[in-house]
């Protein structure tokens, strides 16, 4: 899988990729789903679209961003403000929010060239100010108050099918990216920004060509996410919180890797769900908890612990053959 | 000589009230090799930086094939052909060493005409890392790890390399070995090189030329065995220095 | 970090999928049998920056519920049925709130909703509500603007914030006519920018444009909730030199806001942050001196009970639950939200939901809240809009209801005694 | 004119405020180099210890000032014990130190959280709300006395680093971690001491705020923001530019008012510290390593 080889997709992995999606397009008839059901996997999806696209930035690029809901909220509030202005068709709406939230992440070009913690701590200083400029702006948020959309329960039904496309093209994008020399070029600039400049990488051009790329993903979904919920605020669209979350589902699944921040969505909807609905007090200190463990021990979060184990299944399996190679 | 390739007119840089570079001027021909030397802190690193466009100059210009590039950003003067490798070796890490070569190779000069992917596995080839290519850079040596940041400013095809101690701090045998790659490099590619080195018999024997500086400025200029002669040369250089006959 | 050590592209495919349907593995609803039981749904902030007073709604909750079932249950179509009800932790966020409320729903097959607490919690969850066709009261989201959807299935106890407002603009006005206060009279408006806030200004501005320049706002600034440092927005109330201090804050800000109130040397000759006043956690936190004639504006108050009626039967029966604890408006609406329910679904005679929303919308009961009846006018978009009563608190520790005349157990004193001449 | 000084004075008491919350994150970043997320965390962590000692024990919290250094102190070289220590060191250990130092904050709530449920608390002495006539206005005692413990630390601070072994030890740490090494400083050891000094400078932060402010067990987050825009304004390492930062933070802040809605008031400083990481990343008075 090295990128020397030729970057087409191998036949395996495109396959595998087409029947995952194809099985999870008709999932809901055949595990016949119930409505709730069918609303969490769709919530899911939603979250495992924010997660990648963050970790394009946080994962491939190491530009930890801690302002992301900022991208979020703009992309959810211009599709919320077009859908209400007149007979719009969603999809459009969506589309439009995400170019504005890809764009619009454009103002953070300046910060781009902060690195490691600078850069954090930038990001939260945007994500804030944002924060609090678009709950000030009544007239494009509706303010603190917020926007409510027309109830629409087919709409929300579809969304399961318009979040998997979402999720599906968006982990496409980032394997091809992590399996061609554009990743190649990103795993440089996160190595070492100077010396990659050196040899040729322009940083500055594929950090705001990862940034707009992200933020117009992130866009998307919040433009979904607008639609899915009906009714959106500020404070809770732009909220640190949201910012956080990306970051801990991704940190949690796996940073930098494909897969990781999909793992790390889906755990974050199913610890909210079942565990902390029955377990309140605790679930602060269980993010906390994993998160520790995770940097302390493996930084590659569950894609890494998976992978772990599947290395040692195969070790056993086979012990006499290849035992010792790491 | 026709016109030179590369061209730098009164080339200063001050950090502050620093001047680290005053009013340098050099030319480089085509297929020369150019020792830079002086003692620690003259200005040879400031120097190389200043032409590859990792920092702004201060005042003065710089030339490329007659035209004016002066300030113009690193990764882009690396696609025109000049190419730096530093002092300390700052390989990436987290790809293997042939992940390495091949994001070097995707940039860099124009006029290639092997696509990068293949062209990368050859440039690895010529500096002696065939056999490494799948590994992580980590565990090569330091002699090693000198050769892959030799390959990646290779693999971008440059007509100007600026390598900056690249023989240092190895060990004889391997001295000797990169050496003869740094003459294979100008022999074979035609690429013109301008070295800093403080292995005064590599520089010596390598060099056409040597520009000596001392306190960020050009006290001489000339072949090997002019310098070596120079009575400035020697009282700001080799008569002071220890590290003038350290290997 | 080494990257190449995840799993093969097929096999995480199938993990996804595996773990989506995971998610997925909810239990379906129960199918409609003969009902044995009416079961409710509810989430509350039980964490998160609403927990304390998501604890109040829960008391409220299940003390209607305790009482229901101790009675034998809801007489449903001439059975008699036990009430359940299920409250879940939305720990105060939106998100939360909704999923929840739909997993009560389509999941757990609960029969209908009662409301969780604060405007855009509520705002946000009551579209689970209109989506499933499922009654949903509350008595947590004041906010005018959640009633002005057109929703059908959403009921509300609790009156709009801007009768908070309004009511207090009619005390003073009240006071202004009997000449102790100046006229016109400067009015500093601070109000949180949230729903509520927002609310609120509304019912004061409003009042004020209507009074034909009784009233001047000199100030009309809104702060950010947690707000911390509010000396500069008081030096400029102090600069603009006002009659009226009239503030909308939630409790931490209030404590805060009022102790730099205090340390400032200012004075009013009314002081109010709204809804905060009386509560015993701020007479903690500040003193008693420093809260002395702090007129409040609540939805329902145990001092209500002083006189006999509704309002005294369940305070009595919270106190004896709660070792004589008394109860605040939050248990109250919460309670008031549960009974609303429970009257229309013994009306509908059964738990159709249709049925029952058609009985919620004509319902029209005797009520503790203030005004003694409890409706939800169609015209207001199905939010109640029972009267607020005033309190000030006074020297002795008391907060007697000072507004409205019918409802006063005390006389309002208009100007701050405190303040120097 | 009268509001001139009333603004002033306001941004004077909310400089030495701010000051306290800062002083700690800076230490830490100057030596370590780590971004320390738990700074909100320990904050909290301050105000409760001050809130128990004086609810539980009736101790003021001005004489509590030493038992909560010693207890946040602990607190923070158990943090670097157990956690920091084990983190890669240099520019690879940026994201992972501040996730890392973000669980502990997590943790640190959650703790908080069980202990002390979520209610709001406050605490109130006889002089919470006392003030002493100054200039025509008033001046809060209780803010007075923040002011002055703003002014004294940073006054301990320089002498601990300038006068004893180990504060020498600690600037040469901050300056060149390796050739400490070399000449024999226990350089794990400094970085222990700082970590601590640094916690114990938050404790005592959130103590003074649990004076001022209600809280619960979030309190910290704009604590912890406010501090980074103080920090980073400062120069990110450098104690005496601290001081000065959060006095231009508090003087923006509040006269902002006269020129913007109120609401608007909290953005400026965010405002100002994206500015001064892209147009002076070494803060307004240019990088000096503990100075």
């Amino acid at each position: 899988m090295s990128a020397a080889t030729p970057a087409l997709v191998p036949l395996r992995v495109a396959a595998g990729f087409v029947v995952g999606v194809a099985l999870l397009a008709v999932a809901p008839w055949i595990l016949d789903f119930t409505p709730y059901s069918h609303n969490l996997v769709t919530l899911a999806f939603l979250l495992i679209s924010g997660a990648v696209a963050w970790n394009w930035m946080g994962g491939f690029l190491g530009q930890v961003s801690f302002g992301h809901a900022a991208l979020f909220g703009m992309g959810g509030f211009v599709s919320a403000r077009l859908l209400l202005s007149g007979p719009v068709p969603a999809p459009l709406a969506w589309l439009v929010g995400g170019l504005v939230a890809g764009v619009f992440s454009l103002g953070a070009h300046p910060a781009l060239r902060l690195r490691g913690p600078y850069f954090s701590i930038a990001t939260i200083g945007l994500g804030e100010s944002v924060r609090l400029i678009f709950t000030y702006w009544e007239d494009f948020t509706g303010g603190s108050s917020g926007l409510s959309l027309p109830i629409d329960p087919d709409m929300k039904h579809q969304l399961y099918w318009w979040g998997l496309g979402l999720a599906a093209i968006v982990v496409g994008m980032s394997w091809l990216m992590r399996h061609s020399t554009f990743g190649l070029q990103l795993l440089a600039i996160k190595a070492d920004v100077d010396a990659a400049g050196d040899v040729g990488v322009s940083a500055t051009f594929y950090q705001d060509l990862v940034f707009v790329l992200s933020g117009a993903v992130v866009g998307v979904s919040g433009g979904l996410y607008a639609s899915y919920f009906s009714f959106i605020e500020p404070n809770d669209m732009f909220g640190f919180d949201r910012s956080i979350a990306f970051v801990l589902m991704t940190v949690i699944g796996g940073v930098g890797t494909i897969l990781g921040p999909v793992l790390g969505a889906i755990v974050f909807v199913l610890l909210r769900q079942y565990l902390l609905a029955s377990y309140p007090d605790l679930y602060l200190g269980l993010y906390g908890t994993l998160l520790i463990f995770i940097i302390l021990f493996e930084p590659l979060g569950l894609a890494g612990l998976l992978g772990r184990l599947a290395r040692l299944a195969r070790s056993w399996r086979a012990p006499a053959a290849e035992g010792g190679t790491p | 000589m026709t016109a030179p390739l590369l061209s730098v007119r009164a080339l200063s840089k001050s950090f502050g009230g620093l001047r680290a570079l005053d009013a340098v001027d050099l030319e480089l021909a085509a297929g020369e090799i150019l020792g830079v030397i002086g003692p620690n802190g003259a200005g040879k690193t400031t120097l190389f930086s200043l032409i590859a466009g990792s920092l702004q100059p201060t005042s003065g210009q710089v030339h490329f094939e007659g035209r004016p590039v002066t300030g113009r950003a690193a990764h882009r003067l690396v696609r025109g052909g000049i190419v730096r490798t530093h002092q300390i070796v700052r390989p990436f890490a987290n790809l293997t060493v042939l992940e390495n070569v091949t994001v070097a190779a995707l940039h860099g000069n124009r006029r290639a005409d092997v696509p990068a992917r293949y062209r990368a596995p050859r440039v690895l080839d010529f500096v002696g890392l065939a056999d490494r290519a799948g590994q992580f850079p980590g565990l090569l040596t330091l002699a090693g790890r000198k050769r892959l940041e030799l390959a990646r400013a290779l693999a971008t095809i440059p007509r100007v390399l600026l390598l900056d101690e690249v023989i240092a701090g190895v060990n004889p045998t391997e001295a000797v070995a990169l050496a003869a790659l740094v003459r294979r490099i100008r022999d074979e590619l035609g690429t013109s090189i301008i070295m800093i080195e403080h292995v005064m018999p590599a520089v010596m024997s390598l060099s056409d030329r040597v520009l000596v500086l001392d306190h960020g400025r050009k006290i001489a200029q000339g072949t090997p065995a002019e310098v070596v002669r120079d009575p400035g040369v020697i009282e700001a250089y080799l008569g002071t220095s220890t590290e003038a006959t350290a290997p | 970090m080494r990257s190449r050590s995840t799993p093969t592209p097929c096999r995480s495919a199938l993990l996804a999928t595996l773990l989506l349907s995971l998610v997925a593995a909810a239990p379906r609803a129960a199918g409609a049998a003969a009902p044995t039981k009416v079961s409710l749904g509810a989430t509350l902030p039980l964490t998160g920056a609403e927990a304390r007073i998501g604890g109040f709604f829960k008391e409220g909750y299940e003390l209607a519920v305790e009482e229901a079932n101790q009675k034998g249950g809801l007489t449903v179509g001439g059975k008699k049925l036990p009430v359940t009800l299920s409250i879940l932790d939305d720990t105060t966020t939106q998100a939360t709130a909704v999923s929840l409320a739909d997993r009560l729903v389509n999941s757990d097959g609960v029969d209908f909703l009662l409301g969780t607490y604060s405007s855009h919690l509520v705002e946000a969850q009551s579209t689970i509500g209109e989506q499933n066709r499922i009654p949903y009261v509350n008595g947590g989201g004041g906010a005018t603007k959640i009633y002005k959807r057109g929703f059908k299935y959403l009921f509300g106890t609790i009156a709009p914030v801007e009768l908070l407002g309004t009511t207090l603009m009619s005390w003073i006005d009240v006071q202004q006519k009997a000449g102790k206060l100046p006229r016109p009279a400067k009015i500093a408006l601070l109000w949180e920018n949230t729903a509520h806030g927002k609310d609120f200004r509304k019912g004061v501005s409003d009042f004020a444009a209507k009074s034909g320049g009784a009233y001047q706002i000199s100030v009309d600034e809104s702060f950010p909730l947690d707000g911390k440092d509010f000396s500069a927005l008081l030096g400029k109330v102090k600069a603009a030199n006002v009659d009226l201090f009239l503030a909308d804050a939630h409790l931490p800000d209030y404590i805060t806001m009022h102790r730099q109130y205090v340390a400032a040397g200012l004075c009013h000759k009314v002081v109010s942050y709204g809804a905060r006043g009386s509560e015993k956690g701020a007479v903690d936190a500040l003193g008693q001196e420093n809260v002395n004639y702090v007129v409040s504006g609540v939805w329902w108050s145990a001092e209500l009970g002083k006189k006999p009626g509704l309002a005294k039967a369940f305070v009595e029966l919270f106190t004896s639950k709660h070792q004589g604890r008394k109860p605040e408006w939050f248990q109250a609406l919460a309670y008031e939200s549960a009974r609303a329910l429970f009257t229309a679904i013994e009306q509908a005679g059964s738990l159709d939901r249709e049925a029952v929303r058609a009985k919620l919308a004509a319902l029209k009961i005797p009520s503790m809240l203030p005004g003694g009846t409890l409706e939800f006018p169609a015209s207001m978009g199905q939010q109640a809009q029972n009267p607020f009563v005033l309190q000030q608190n006074l020297p002795d520790r008391t907060s007697p209801i000072i507004f409205p005349p019918d409802a006063a157990t005390g006389t309002g004193i208009a100007v701050n005694p405190r303040c120097p001449k | 004119m009268e509001r001139f000084i009333d603004l002033s004075l306001s941004a004077i008491m909310l400089a030495g405020l701010y000051a306290t919350m800062a002083y700690g994150l800076g230490l830490i970043y100057g030596v370590l180099r780590v971004v320390n997320l738990a700074h909100g965390g320990v904050i909290m962590a301050g105000a409760y210890l001050g809130w128990v000692l004086f609810e539980r024990w009736g101790i003021d919290p001005y004489l509590a000032l030493p038992l909560v250094i010693v207890a946040s102190f602990g607190l923070g070289i158990l943090m670097y014990r157990l956690l920091v220590r084990h983190l890669p060191r240099g520019p690879a250990g940026g994201p992972a130190s501040l996730l890392l130092l973000f669980g502990t904050w997590l943790v640190l709530r959650n703790v908080a959280y069980l202990l002390f449920t979520g209610n709001d608390q406050s605490i109130r002495t006889s002089y919470s709300t006392a003030s002493v006539p100054f200039l025509g206005t008033y001046v809060s005692v209780n803010r007075l006395a923040v002011l002055g413990v703003a002014v004294i630390l940073p006054i301990l601070l320089q002498l601990l680093l300038k006068k004893t072994y180990t504060g020498r030890a600690i600037r040469a740490v901050a300056q060149n971690a390796d050739s400490c090494t070399l000449v024999g400083v226990d350089v794990e050891r400094i970085y222990a001491l700082t970590f601590g000094i640094g916690t114990a400078l938050a404790g005592v932060a959130g103590l003074l705020s649990a004076t001022i402010f209600s809280f619960n067990p979030g309190f910290g987050s704009g604590e912890l923001l406010k501090s980074f825009v103080v920090v980073v304004l400062g120069g990110l390492g450098s104690i005496l530019g601290v001081g000065l930062a959060a006095f231009i933070l508090a003087v923006v802040e509040v006269f902002a008012i006269l020129v913007l809605p109120s609401y608007l008031t909290s953005a400026v400083g965010f405002v100002m510290l994206v500015l001064v990481l892209v147009l002076r990343p070494g803060g307004l008075f240019g990088h000096r390593v503990l100075g």
